[in-house]
């Protein structure tokens, strides 16, 4: 039963923190329609970032998370508005030369940070670093509790802003229709900037969270690129419901996976479903819950 | 005349790759290999991503599956990896069709997205079923001809020929234009009588196959796989996306300049400038695909009428 | 039996039934016009004979032969060829390799293939375009190559789709001498359109309808004194004004 | 007040306009009528800025409208409620609403403008909370005026209105279109049922084939012998 509530916690705790990713991605999704390959390597750069911070400006990653993300925002905002942006609409042999631009965005962007920090893992050890708390035989690590904390704050900020405020409304409405959007007067095209923008800093922050929790090397995205591929589709595009639901339900599954079947499958349940839900329920749970 | 010429400067480019080589250092053949070796692997890819429009983010499956064919054969029964040739590509195409009846239902980037999946989905069971493919540890073979080269560089020339010229078969055949015309407007080629999803999985086949092909020739070369190298997702699948988008995508020419270039220019970026290589790749190719986005075979006609433009203005300023 | 029979077809899109039981019958040889307000079910129907909208009840029947569960691809390979209400060219295919796609249906080898296209081009009047990548034809010219690319898949029955939409009088003057010039080879077709002037001057019979149902049948004077017709068109009171 | 000078427009490669010069003037309903494909939505997707001509200019108020970018036509006082509606399906009808005066001005006047659409449309306060995407037609058409009356414009664009719409529900829409222009709106009306768009309006210009072939008063319209020819073609 401890094996079984132990498994349990560490997937929903593990699911909030996946859920951030893709929150950012999905956002971008819903709006731009394409799916975003440098998300992953964007969320690298806000782990980097947040390194230095802790290194030289002594800032406990909590506290550097704030200044990551408004960097990384500003990132976001100029690559969509100078490089991204740019492709759209542009007629090309191969289809989707947006999301080939973002694959290549992320690889150069992995390489600018591989060229300047190595290949090496680092890793810090921030206050509350190997933290336990013990309850009812089940272990909780400190960072990753917290980090559910922020992530679940996060997502309920998100939720708000994009549910009560002009601008989030603005952003909702590009998603829906963006001709119609710009009918109202909405500059739909600063909204697509801002919007990535936002999906990237979220990003950051997911890997902020992350930070006292594993090493840092380059290429550390890979896992959480494909996850939040899978969140995105699993939740349906452009859902923030659909995101945090879709991030406990991954994080469940390989946390179940990899207790009761082995550690080597529990990503590859995550693949199962996604392929399953891409065939099977295109549009994802927002198809079932709504909105 | 036009065709004439054409054809006499093929005939010379296929002369100097069979008589120079052996005059040639170890290491420009081994480059030499290598770009075989992709220019195999981008014909591959574009027959279905390039002609058909189906762009697949997991074609490291083929080319994994090409390598270990050979490479299963010489574990378990001890036979030469050189029967992995035929048994590889098989292999591809018997994955490759189940999963072109499954993922051909999705279109765009659903599609690419399920390829992906898939390549990781592979490379976790490759990696993990010890008793089949001995997982991580992967397979060592014995070089059949040690550190010669040559022989290796031939078998790989002739390889890449053989992908020319399917290609060159289907470009011209009622395949050509069936795989062209899916990807220009399904649509419209349903309404041609065109049995679209049928014709993709024609598609598949040679493109696997192909793709196969280069893996059971990196098999036999290297003559050691992991999964983690022949199913890797960024230094294989991905990396055969941009070769094809460096040359042009959907055409003959297109995959086999963008291939040799690809595979050229990391080797000499490497030899050269060393660690930063693989950022100038990777930003060459974000510009290409900014400013180039049919690459070079496809956006060659406006290139030549920027510079001829640029001539016709200057020759009058002169 | 006619060659076409459209037996009550009806086909719904969520609460909104488009088609709401069309009958018609067309013969052998003829130009039939569908016309109809915007938005009353025309290309649905049109769809539906295509199978590109299975209709969900009601049958259609191509000489003798029904086609319900019949793919699309399938219909073209029966004789069913049809055009696009927006242009589908295949962009980046020259304008001879636009056809050839189509010749392929019935041809194997490259040449023969070759050879029908030239001929179909010919017949379209577009052998001096045949060269061009199809995205660079004017709009004209798009849509004679879409009726030429439809011709090599050797239809009987042919499906023009809006064949007059966007262009200038001349052109649609050059237009109907095509479809005329289609129907002399024995070819029968399906025209739906806005233009009155082309539905008018080329068609038959012509088929009125709105909100999904027939409103009028009958050749084409009939049809523009029609009083229904007139009432869909320009409304109650200017029907009863005239 | 709108001064569309000899314009020529392209939807991509086709030439949809020739030539169109139309005014409408303060206060006015105008009406655009004509047959399918000549070209009355394209003239409005122009002056919307969605479309850009080729040749000719648009002028509004003092605003030369073809500099000016599309999404700043809202602030000007341009309210262009599109065919088919276009509302955000997924988003409630206050939402809808809410979305509909994003400009400065129309933001400060926000509740006060909803309560007037509620009170031109009282059946949308009862569906406040409910998806835009779940209404009627004719919900949704009421939804798509009031979302365009939220910018407190001054002139107001509105393309088929009545389109897919039951009988009843278009003398209601005909209404509303006089109620709105009684509140000292300008309206631009583009209408397939050509006897509501020439009873409604005072002037109307009729298009053929994208050119302009007739104008004149409403009432006038009605009994030229020419409408019907634009229409059956014959």
């Amino acid at each position: 039963m401890a094996l079984f509530g132990q498994t349990f916690i560490t997937g929903v705790l593990m699911g909030g923190i996946y859920a951030i990713i893709a929150i950012g991605m999905t956002l971008v999704m819903g709006v731009m329609k394409i799916i975003n390959l440098a998300h992953g390597a964007l969320m690298m750069v806000g782990m980097y970032i947040c390194l230095v911070l802790f290194e030289h400006a002594g800032l406990h990653p909590y506290v550097a998370l704030i200044p990551t993300m408004i960097a990384l925002f500003i990132i976001g905002y100029l690559l969509q508005k100078y490089s991204i942006g740019r492709v759209s609409g542009v007629e090309t042999i191969i289809p989707e030369s947006q999301v080939l631009l973002t694959l290549a965005l992320g690889l150069a962007i992995t390489e600018v940070i591989r060229v300047i920090f190595t290949s090496n893992y680092q890793i810090i050890h921030p206050a509350l670093t190997g933290e336990y708390w013990h309850l009812a035989g089940m272990t909780i690590e400190i960072p990753y509790l917290i980090g559910f904390v922020i992530a679940t704050i996060f997502v309920a900020l998100l939720h708000f802003f994009l549910a009560r405020t002009d601008l989030g409304q603005s952003v909702i409405a590009t998603s829906q229709d963006k001709d119609a959007a710009v009918y109202m007067g909405i500059n739909a095209e600063r909204i697509t900037n801002f919007t990535f923008g936002l999906g990237t800093a979220l990003a950051a922050a997911g890997g902020v969270i992350l930070m006292p929790l594993f090493y840092l090397y380059p290429h550390v995205w890979h896992p959480y690129l494909m996850k939040a591929f899978v969140i995105t589709i699993l939740g349906g595009m452009g859902s923030t419901v659909g995101a945090l639901s879709g991030g406990l339900i991954l994080g469940l599954a390989e946390s179940f996976g990899s207790t009761y079947w082995g550690p080597q499958w529990g990503e590859v349940i995550g693949f199962i479903i996604f392929l399953l839900i891409l065939l099977f329920l295109p549009g994802g749970l927002k198809r079932i819950i709504g909105r | 005349m036009e065709k004439k010429r054409q054809w006499l400067i093929l005939a010379m480019l296929g002369i100097l790759c069979i008589v120079v080589p052996p005059f040639m250092g170890t290491y420009a053949v081994h480059v030499l290999i290598l770009v075989m070796m992709w220019i195999t692997m981008a014909l591959g890819w574009d027959i279905l991503g390039g002609k058909t429009g189906q762009i697949s983010f997991g074609h490291a499956i083929f080319f994994g599956l090409g390598a270990y064919g050979g490479g299963l054969l010489f574990l378990h029964w001890n036979i030469t990896p050189w029967w992995g040739m035929a048994a590889g590509p098989v292999l591809a195409i018997i994955v490759g069709i189940p999963i072109g009846l499954v993922c051909f239902r999705l279109r765009g980037p659903y599609f690419a997205l399920a390829m992906l999946a898939l390549n990781e989905i592979i490379a976790i069971v490759f990696t993990n079923l010890d008793t089949l493919t001995n997982g991580a540890t992967g397979i060592d073979c014995a070089r059949t001809w040690g550190a010669e080269k040559l022989p290796y560089y031939y078998i790989a020339l002739v390889i890449a020929a053989f992908a020319i010229f399917v290609t060159y078969r289907i470009q011209n055949s009622k395949y050509g234009y069936y795989f062209v015309s899916i990807r220009e407007d399904q649509d419209a080629a349903e309404a041609l009588g065109i049995p679209t999803t049928r014709y993709k999985i024609y598609a598949m086949i040679p493109s696997a196959g192909i793709t196969g092909l280069a893996g059971a020739l990196y098999m036999n070369y290297i003559s050691s796989i992991y999964p983690e190298t022949v199913f890797a997702l960024e230094a294989i699948s991905i990396f055969m996306i941009l070769a094809v988008l460096i040359g042009g995508a959907g055409s003959l020419w297109g995959p086999v300049l963008g291939g040799a270039i690809f595979a050229g220019l990391d080797e000499i970026l490497r030899a050269t400038i060393g660690p930063i290589s693989f950022l100038v790749f990777a930003v060459i190719a974000v510009l290409i695909i900014m400013f180039m986005p049919d690459g070079i075979i496809g956006s060659w006609p406006k290139v030549r009428a920027y510079l001829r433009r640029r001539k016709l203005t200057t020759g009058s300023e002169g | 039996m006619a060659y076409l029979d459209i037996n009550g077809v009806v086909r719904k899109f969520g609460g909104l039934t488009a088609v709401n039981g069309i009958t018609l019958a067309i013969e052998k040889g003829a130009i039939f016009g569908l016309i109809g307000p915007n938005g009353s079910g025309k290309t649905t129907l049109f769809n539906c004979i295509n199978n590109y909208y299975p209709p969900h009840s009601g049958d259609i029947v191509f000489k003798g032969k029904s086609l319900k569960g019949i793919s699309s691809h399938e219909i073209c390979k029966l004789g069913i060829g049809r055009t696009f209400q927006i242009v589908k060219p295949l962009r980046r295919m020259t304008v001879l390799d636009n056809v050839m796609s189509g010749a392929f249906l019935r041809k194997n080898s490259l040449n023969e293939a070759r050879d029908k296209a030239l001929e179909s081009l010919d017949f379209c009047e577009l052998t001096h375009r045949k060269d061009m990548l199809a995205k660079d034809l004017p709009i004209a010219d798009k849509k004679r190559m879409e009726i030429s690319r439809s011709l090599a898949t050797e239809p009987e029955l042919l499906l023009l789709d809006e064949t007059a939409a966007g262009l200038n009088p001349r052109e649609i003057d050059g237009a109907m001498k095509l479809i005329r010039k289609i129907q002399d080879t024995g070819i029968t077709c399906l025209v739906v359109e806005h233009v009155m002037k082309f539905v008018m001057g080329i068609s038959d019979r012509i088929m009125c309808i709105n909100f999904g149902r027939e409103i009028a049948k009958g050749k084409p004077e009939e049809i523009a004194n029609h009083p229904e017709v007139i009432k869909a068109y320009l409304g109650e009171e200017y029907a009863k004004g005239q | 007040m709108l001064k569309v000078n000899n314009i020529d427009v392209y939807y991509a490669d086709v030439q949809a306009l020739w030539d169109v010069s139309i005014e409408v003037k303060q206060g006015e309903i105008v009406s655009l009528v004509g047959a399918n494909g000549a070209g009355k939505t394209t003239l409005l997707n122009t002056i919307a800025g969605l479309l850009h001509p080729t040749k000719g200019n648009i002028e509004f108020l003092e605003h030369d409208l073809t500099v000016k970018p599309n999404h700043r036509r809202a602030a000007l006082g341009i309210a262009h409620i599109p065919e088919g509606r276009r509302l955000f399906p997924e988003m409630t009808v206050k939402q809808n609403l809410v979305m509909g005066s994003m400009s400065r001005e129309a933001k400060a006047k926000r509740e006060e403008s909803m309560d007037w659409v509620f009170s031109l449309f009282p059946v949308l306060k009862e569906r406040t909370w409910q998806a835009a995407g779940t209404l009627s037609g004719g919900e949704a058409q009421m939804l798509a005026i009031g979302r365009g009356l939220m910018a407190r414009p001054r002139l107001v664009m509105m393309d088929e209105p009545s389109l897919g719409l039951a009988p009843n529900l278009v003398e209601d829409v005909m209404k509303i279109t006089k109620e709105v222009n009684s509140q000292g709106i300008t309206v631009l009306l583009v209408e397939q049922n050509i006897m509501h768009a020439l009873r409604v309006c005072n002037r109307a210009y009729v298009l053929e084939t994208g050119r302009v072939t007739l104008e004149g008063p409403g009432e006038e319209l009605l009994t030229n012998a020419r409408i019907k020819e634009a229409y059956m073609g014959i």
